[in-house]
């Protein structure tokens, strides 16, 4: 393997694993962790200047692109997020220094399976990079090893590893379905020639594999009925990972769902996978934007809202086309960076309230204005209002796809209306009303929230005609 | 000579079934663990024809991996936590054998359909195989969802990676990084949930998965 | 021309991030305000001349917005014509602000969002195409939405504001899917586009319905207006006035723009549904209004009633123009718009008047006020100009509007469809109630509020508001006495734009006698504003001279009549309630269920007896309630997943593979 | 030369319909007293009590504003203003394209609505039941009264007095199903803006019973002079205004020799002399009805007015 940008954003994380592994402390690794994140992000970034060639285990094309980007920059600035929550963690005594070293280097090890799933060229070592996330967050979420994280941990374990094992019988599958065409061996697993030859594969074969790969890497997605780890996963870990968690795990898993749809659509003869698709985001979607209101956990609440979107999202790529595919990769992008930098707030929130409860919560933007606001731009973005982003895309979604499904699109527009209401209904008594709660202020880094932030605002009036072109590839890509 | 590979390979795979299904009937941990130490056996040994069948030699591996592993160790080390834990001797099915058994022939019926639909495409070694090994997994999910004890839930799991493995083999030529992940991947899932398994100890002095769930994030 | 409003636009937005910045220091107020009342005075005269010399429409597109459409902004007659209302609305809101602000609870929580809010509505006015519309007319929403909870300690503003949001998305969304019919599949969403594409009958039609329900939420449409009478009163007065005056309006320009411009050539029985719609609107929003003691409660439901005044017009307007009757429809939509104008005026004059008095007593109830004619005069005055306008009476303003779209009604029978024949004079009739109970709506808001003694100390000791209050709704007034007198000036500058979305227009007016106003022939009916005023000035004037002159001059002051029981207390006035007991017990009992319970004491006792009044909203009742049910309610039983055992979710997994791997089984 | 002599015709009916309207006043309660066999008051004997009032001195509640003081000559003014524009002896008076009869009607109702605002300033109860009595059967009286205009417009094709009147003059009426309609709502609205009997009782002194009269209870002196003259020019106003539509006869063109003018003024004071008369009868023959049967009086009013213009809408012929 040769060492180029490609390879750069593995092994960063990986010898950064290494040795935040063995160094003692939280102050230097926190920041070690912060160096490490942004030098793996300015590596992804140079993915754009000099790309790299693919080769039979790495490939980069526009849609990873995007995608490791993306990654690599919400990782960056989450370290940064983590490394003043951490600080305040150990100050309470609620993480002891062993765990922060554990953290850190299972941080790492997170961003480098993420990366591998990435840019794997080979749907076997996808699977595998897959999986090492999913065990790795599953030690993170129980590190607090109160009942509540322990139960969590569990069930996402259990479920994580049904998922893991779905999605494996699908990987053989689509083994087998090459394997006539391309000939044994390892080739019958490289992606780039798995879509060069895909429309003689074994279209039943092919279906089959989908349905196993739906549910596999939709359990990491968090499609509803396969969503129940999430909610408590992100409730019950710490907020970097439940940032980590929805801003980037549910859109690594989406990238392989993504990739094995494009697979099927270069097969003619196989069942179009978009109608299962439409139907997972629409029940997701509906059913998350209910789930809202009976929520008292804030986190929680804001997992729930994570569902939601990532319903709209394989929605919008289930209905295709090029509109619908650009609007389902802005959405994506647009909700990995309002969604962490909710967490980020509500990180902060929750330790200077010291609960998690949503009714313990009140008048923010009284008491902690900078928090409060903060808060109250994020569920604006969340909500899909103008002029943040999400609206530009939620725009792209409905107006493009109603003219062909009117039914589902109404839907879908319900559900996004019940999700607001859900999403204010809390917002008006955490951010507004009479103060209640500590008013002791924080000792925060806004940094990283508000660069998100101002990011999905700049996003929502004017985006780079570069930024556009790649979407626009991809999108066609996506067919 | 073909004809009798393929009825081995057909009758190994078959037996995995039975074994599955002899699995799902147990109501004991101690006689559960067995069956799934024999089930382990006989994947071992179906993957080891297939070896000598396509004479792809590292699977070998694979099915030394498979008996040493799975059908040795593993089994061991559950019995040990199950009589530390003395609940050797749990009944914990949450509905009556009959129905658990209808269901798995439903099942397994369901994963022939599918199965066999697929074009002849495929080499019929691969779909016979296919169709089992599908009918294994899907087994091992019913079992997951039918008991309510961790341990035999942590069997159910591993009986269904049984049937991964078995498709896995089935697949002609499929590179060894697959036989290392699946191996990779049951040590994580073993050692994950060792250590859960005896965190939920210390906290909960049961292994009941309804007794965690009395602690749940948010009460009703 | 566009550009610079642009440039007006931007420089509004660009007061948010100042007045973030002088949030403390004391003069913030008077920055902020002052910078709103210079940009929208520029913007207005701006639009103004764009109005007068109507030039070529002028267009600009910026690369925002969706990238690979950019923004386009257009000002054409009826987006100027609009700018017009919004920044003169806008301007005069500002003014008030210069001095009312001071008197905001929480200023900071206000100066931010203001400027933001007047750019929004610019926006709307000016965009051309689907997106920039979308994203203006929301962020319209949102910003208001910030102003409405600026008081947020009280519960019932967050409500309100709650309730508010709701409403504004669920119309954005319906007129997103409307564009999404209108710009296709393939993102067609600048509006030429859309003007070149014909959508087939069906098409239009819901595009049609889709709109009127969109813009309608917004302007406040019978059912849809739930949320108004609770937003509005929750603002501040100032932005109430705006909320009310301007933003409705700027809904009935969504409407206009989508049904007149966008969407082509119009099927005649549209019109059934909105003059419908509007009709009914009409009077239920002024019955409402009957029904309230909250002062900015009664002017928000009268914003309704007016609401739908302007849309009965717009829905003869349509049925003219179904049937290429350009003349008569130039007639209705001119009736409309000058209606939409007239109302932007006298209901902003309303609310500063209203702000104005809680400002001085610190209450809105009409029960606790009284008497407020003696502690401020020219308030009081300025009240009753509005009072007078809005209820229609010659020679103000609001009478000519109403007396055009009565005009209009009597060109209607040469309309061919049997529905509309039937349609037509009934909706006729309900605005001719509406306009009757109108006056009596504003008879109560003046007389319970400024006649009458004191109802309560706070009422006995205001004081007359400042001077930069009094300015505000000073101009206004005149404004409402110019526009009722000489009306002919005004539908002369409605021309161009009634000439663009109808094809036809009304006869120069400016010609004209007297400043008279004619809308077909002389022959057929005239109004002169100006002589009706002139004669009952000077008339007037000289009965006063004559008899101060020749008969006697002298006053003495005496007790009122008491009927035998001298100074009776204030509460033995007639109160807001008791006023409206006729109306009520007339039109309430059918409309509001109105119940009036009596609890006399048994006889010997001296307890006091008792009357309790039940008014209930049946719209709420048997619209909002049950969806707000059902929401908790299946979100209640869909809770229940949050509590299973693993098991159950392996179920759920176990059970979505095996329907799946079921459907591959069976698929053809 | 034509505009003086215009212009001295429409001051003339200015006149004219100043003096006339306190003898129209006497007169009705002449024959009602006579109808109830007593003497009566002498014809002219509204004349004395207003020369009377105008002497004497005003006495204002203690709480009455600068308002209460201004509306008693608004009133006047609208009322005088709104009866002059309507064709006595003459149609198509120089001022006569100022207001057609929507405006005239609105005129009417700016009158009676800053009445309604007097009855509440000086802070009584009486002034309020007065005030919300009035309102709520202007509510429906009003309405009423556009949808006869309605009607009636849409026969004689305008709004224009003049122009009606000279359509009704002339032979292409005919006899009409919704004219009749319209005039028996006429009738009606007219009594009740009138507040004669059934609706309300001018002459009343028990205040419970009284609508217009509690509304100006606390008037006096000249104030109330103006008032009373206010509503015998409103009376004129309707009585005239029946007139012109459902009488036109001898009415004189614009353009016409002073011997039509005398037929016209001869004509007209013949009229509304009759039409005094049957209002007498009617009154005397009829007992005040109580205040919610009001409403279903003018319902009543209003139902058929509607259902005139809708016939009309329907079919020309009606």
């Amino acid at each position: 393997m040769t060492i180029d940008a490609l390879s750069g954003v593995l092994l960063i994380p990986a010898l950064s694993a290494g040795l935040l592994a063995a160094l003692p402390g939280y102050r230097l690794t926190s920041r070690l962790n912060v160096l490490a994140a942004f030098l793996t992000f300015a590596t992804a970034v140079s993915l754009f200047i000099v790309e790299p060639t693919s080769g039979r285990y790495l490939l980069v094309d526009d849609l990873n692109k995007v995608f490791i980007v993306l990654t690599t920059f919400v990782a960056f600035t989450t370290s940064a997020f983590s490394a003043s929550y951490i600080g305040h963690e150990i100050e309470i005594g609620r993480l002891k220094l062993g765990h922060v070293r554990f953290y850190h280097a299972m941080y790492q090890v997170l961003m480098f399976a993420m990366n591998l799933a990435l840019v794997a060229n080979n749907i076997g070592l996808m699977w595998v990079a897959i999986e090492l996330a999913t065990l790795t967050t599953v030690l993170m979420v129980g590190i607090y090893r109160t009942h509540e994280a322990l139960e969590a941990a569990w069930k996402y374990f259990i479920l994580g590893s049904i998922g893991i094992a779905l999605a494996l019988f699908g990987t053989i599958l689509v083994y087998m379905a090459a394997q006539p065409v391309i000939g044994e061996g390892p080739d019958a697993m490289v992606w780039t020639i798995l879509m060069t030859r895909a429309a003689q594969f074994d279209p039943d074969l092919l279906n089959v594999a989908f349905v196993f790969l739906l549910l596999g890497y939709g359990t990491k997605v968090g499609l509803a009925p396969l969503h129940a780890w999430l909610p408590d996963a992100h409730a019950e870990g710490p907020t970097p990972i439940s940032a980590v968690l929805s801003g980037l795990l549910l859109n690594v898993a989406l990238y392989a769902l993504l990739r094995f749809k494009m697979l099927l659509a270069l097969n003619p003869a196989s069942i179009a996978p978009g109608p299962l698709m439409v139907t997972m985001g629409l029940i997701s979607a509906v059913f998350a934007a209910f789930m809202l209101y009976r929520r008292r956990d804030i986190k929680r609440m804001f997992a729930y809202s994570s569902i939601e979107h990532m319903g709209i999202i394989v929605f919008a790529f289930g209905m295709g086309g090029p509109l619908a595919n650009f609007a389902g990769l802005l959405h994506m992008t647009m909700h990995s960076l309002t969604k962490s930098a909710i967490f980020f707030a509500v990180g902060h929130i929750a330790q200077v309230k010291g609960t998690q409860k949503i009714a313990d919560i009140s008048g923010l933007t009284v008491t902690h204005p900078v928090l409060g606001w903060g808060l109250v731009l994020g569920v604006v973005a969340i909500a899909g209002l103008p002029p943040m982003g999400i609206f530009m895309s939620e725009f792209l979604v409905v107006s493009s796809t109603f003219a062909r499904a009117p039914f589902l699109v109404v839907i879908l527009v319900i559900a996004i209306l019940v999700a607001l209401g859900g999403l204010f209904i809390k917002l008006n008594t955490i951010a507004f009303g009479e103060p209640r709660g500590s008013t002791a202020p924080v000792e925060a880094s806004y940094v990283p929230m508000f660069a998100h932030l101002a990011i999905v605002f700049a996003a929502g009036i004017y985006m780079p005609p570069a930024l556009v072109t790649g979407f626009q590839n991809v999108a066609r890509l996506l067919g | 000579m073909q004809g009798l590979t393929f009825d081995i390979a057909h009758m190994l795979a078959g037996s995995l079934v039975l074994v599955s299904f002899m699995q799902l009937y147990q109501d004991r941990l101690s006689a559960l663990l067995n069956m799934f130490a024999l089930h382990a056996f006989v994947l071992a040994a179906s993957v080891a024809w297939q070896a000598y069948a396509q004479d792809a030699p590292h699977l070998y591996i694979t099915a030394l991996i498979a008996l040493v592993f799975k059908a040795i160790i593993i089994p061991l080390a559950l019995r040990r936590i199950v009589i530390r834990l003395g609940i050797h001797r749990e009944i914990e099915n949450v509905f009556g054998v009959g129905l658990a058994m209808l269901l798995g022939i439903g099942l397994v019926a369901l994963s022939m359909v599918v199965m066999l639909r697929v074009t002849s495409g495929a080499d019929p070694l691969a779909r016979e195989d296919l169709a089992f090994a599908l009918s294994v997994v899907l087994l091992g999910l019913l079992m997951m969802v039918t008991r309510r004890n961790a341990v035999s839930q942590v069997v159910g799991f591993m009986s269904l990676e049984n049937g991964l493995v078995l498709a896995a083999t089935g697949a002609k030529g499929m590179p060894l990084v697959v036989e290392i992940s699946i191996a990779f991947s049951v040590l994580i899932a073993f050692i994950v949930i060792g250590i859960f398994l005896f965190r939920i100890r210390e906290r909960f002095d049961t292994v009941d998965v309804q007794a965690m769930d009395r602690f749940r994030g948010e009460k009703r | 021309m566009i550009s610079y409003a642009l440039f007006g636009v931007l420089a509004l937005v660009a007061i948010a991030p100042i007045a973030v910045a002088l949030s403390a220091s004391p003069n913030a107020i008077s920055v902020v305000y002052g910078a709103c009342l210079i940009v929208t005075l520029i913007l207005f005269l701006l639009a103004l001349e764009t109005l007068f010399s109507h030039p070529a429409a002028s267009t600009v597109t910026l690369p925002l917005g969706l990238p690979w459409l950019g923004a386009h902004f257009r000002i054409d007659p009826l987006s100027a014509f609009f700018l017009v209302t919004v920044n003169l609305g806008g301007a005069a809101a500002s003014l008030f602000a210069l001095g009312y602000g001071r008197h905001e609870e929480a200023p900071q929580r206000v100066l931010p969002f203001f400027p933001v809010y007047l750019a929004a509505m610019n926006l709307v006015v000016l965009a051309d195409d689907a997106f920039t519309f979308l994203v203006s007319w929301e962020f319209m929403s949102l910003s208001s939405w910030a102003l409405v909870i600026a008081n947020h300690r009280v519960q019932e503003n967050m409500r309100a504001g709650y309730v508010y949001l709701l409403m504004a998305s669920f119309g954005t969304l319906t007129l997103l899917l409307a564009f999404g019919l209108l710009g296709g599949g393939d993102g067609a969403y600048a509006f030429d586009a859309i003007r070149a594409a014909h959508p087939e009958i069906g098409t239009a039609a819901l595009v049609l319905i889709l709109a009127l329900i969109g813009a309608g939420s917004k302007a406040g449409l019978v059912p849809l207006h739930a949320w108004l009478p609770l937003a509005h009163p929750a603002a501040p007065s100032h932005v109430s006035a705006l909320m009310s005056g301007v933003m409705t309006k700027v809904a009935v320009y969504g409407f206009i723009r989508i049904t007149f411009d966008l969407l082509g050539s119009p099927q005649w029985w549209w019109s059934l549904v909105v003059l419908g719609v509007g009709g009914v609107t009409a009077v239920m929003g002024v019955l409402y209004a009957l029904m309230q003691s909250d002062l900015k409660r009664v002017l928000a439901y009268s914003t309704i009633e007016n609401i739908g005044l302007i849309f009965a017009s717009l829905g003869l307007a349509l049925a003219f123009k179904a049937y290429g009757m350009d003349a008569a429809a130039a007639l209705a939509l001119t009736a409309a718009l000058l209606h939409v104008f007239n109302h932007a005026l006298f209901k902003s004059l309303l609310f500063f008047g209203a702000g104005s008095v809680r400002a001085a007593t610190g209450t809105r109830d009409m029960e606790q006020l009284g008497g407020l004619i003696h502690r401020m005069p020219q308030t009081a005055f300025v009240f009753l100009v509005g009072c007078t306008a809005i209820s229609a009476l010659p020679p103000l303003n609001g009478f000519v509007s109403e007396w055009l779209s009565f005009q209009a009604i009597l060109l209607s029978p040469q309309l061919p469809s049997w529905g509309l024949k039937l349609m037509v004079p009934a909706v006729g009739a309900l605005l001719a109630l509406s306009a009757a109970l109108a006056g009596a709506c504003f008879v109560r808001a003046f007389g319970i509020t400024f006649l009458g003694r004191p109802r309560s100390s706070a009422a006995e000791t205001a004081q007359e508001t400042d001077t930069n209050s009094l300015a505000a709704m000073y101009a206004l007034a005149a404004a409402c006495l110019i526009a009722g007198v000489l009306p002919g000036l005004f539908i002369d500058t409605l021309a161009p734009v009634v000439q663009q979305l109808t094809g036809g227009r009304l006869p120069v007016q400016t010609g004209a006698e007297w400043m008279s106003i004619v809308p077909i022939a002389e022959s057929r009916s005239s109004y002169t504003g100006m002589l009706v005023f002139a004669f009952m000035f000077i008339t007037g004037m000289i009965t006063a001279f004559a008899i101060h002159r020749l008969a006697s001059d002298k006053i003495r002051r005496g007790p009122a009549w008491g009927c035998g029981y001298p100074d009776a207390s204030p509460l033995t006035q007639y109160s807001a309630s008791s006023f409206a007991q006729p109306i009520r017990r007339v039109f309430g009992s059918l409309v509001f269920r109105a119940r009036e319970i009596g609890e006399m004491p048994p006889p010997g006792s001296s307890a006091p007896a008792k009357l309790t009044v039940q008014v209930r909203d049946l719209i709420w009742d048997a619209l909002y309630a049950p969806i707000a049910t059902a929401v908790g309610f299946i979100a209640v039983r869909l809770n229940y997943l949050q509590f299973l055992t693993i098991r159950s979710y392996l179920t759920l997994v176990f059970a979505a593979l095996v329907i799946l791997l079921m459907v591959l089984a069976t698929w053809p | 030369m034509a505009v003086i002599t215009d212009f001295a015709q429409q001051s003339a009916q200015m006149l004219l319909v100043l003096l006339m309207a306190p003898l129209l006043t006497g007169f009705v309660r002449k024959v009602k007293a006579r109808l109830l066999s007593r003497q009566g008051p002498p014809l002219l004997q509204p004349y004395r009590d207003l020369i009377r009032l105008l002497r004497k001195d005003v006495v204002l509640a203690n709480n009455a504003s600068w308002l209460f003081r201004v509306i008693p000559y608004l009133v006047f003014a609208a009322t005088w203003v709104a009866v002059s524009l309507v064709p006595t002896f003459r149609s198509g008076l120089l001022f006569s394209w100022t207001a057609d009869l929507i405006a005239i009607i609105a005129v009417l109702g700016s009158a009676r609505f800053f009445l309604a605002l007097a009855g509440m300033d000086a802070g009584t109860s009486f002034g309020g039941i007065g005030s919300s009595r009035e309102v709520m059967i202007a509510s429906l009286a009003e309405p009423a009264m556009l949808m006869i205009v309605f009607a009636i417009a849409l026969i004689a094709g305008s709004t224009q007095l003049s122009t009606m009147s000279a359509f009704m003059n002339s032979a292409d009426v005919g006899l009409r199903v919704s004219l009749g309609l319209a005039l028996i709502a006429l009738i009606i609205v007219a009594v009740a803006e009138n507040a004669r009997i059934p609706v309300d009782n001018p002459a009343t002194h028990l205040e419970l019973t009284m609508v217009h009269e509690a509304m100006v209870l606390e008037y006096s002196g000249r104030h109330l002079a103006l008032i009373e003259l206010a509503a015998s020019l409103k009376l004129l106003l309707y009585v005239s205004l029946i007139a012109c539509l459902f009488a036109p006869w001898g009415i004189s063109p614009a353009i016409a020799a002073p011997t039509l003018l005398l037929v016209g003024a001869a004509a007209y004071i013949g009229k509304i002399a009759a039409l005094g008369f049957l209002l007498a009868v009617f009154e005397t023959s009829i007992a005040k009805m109580r205040v919610f049967r009001v409403p279903e009086f003018l319902g009543a009013a209003l139902m058929l007015a509607l259902l005139a213009t809708l016939l009309r809408f329907v079919s020309r012929s009606f």
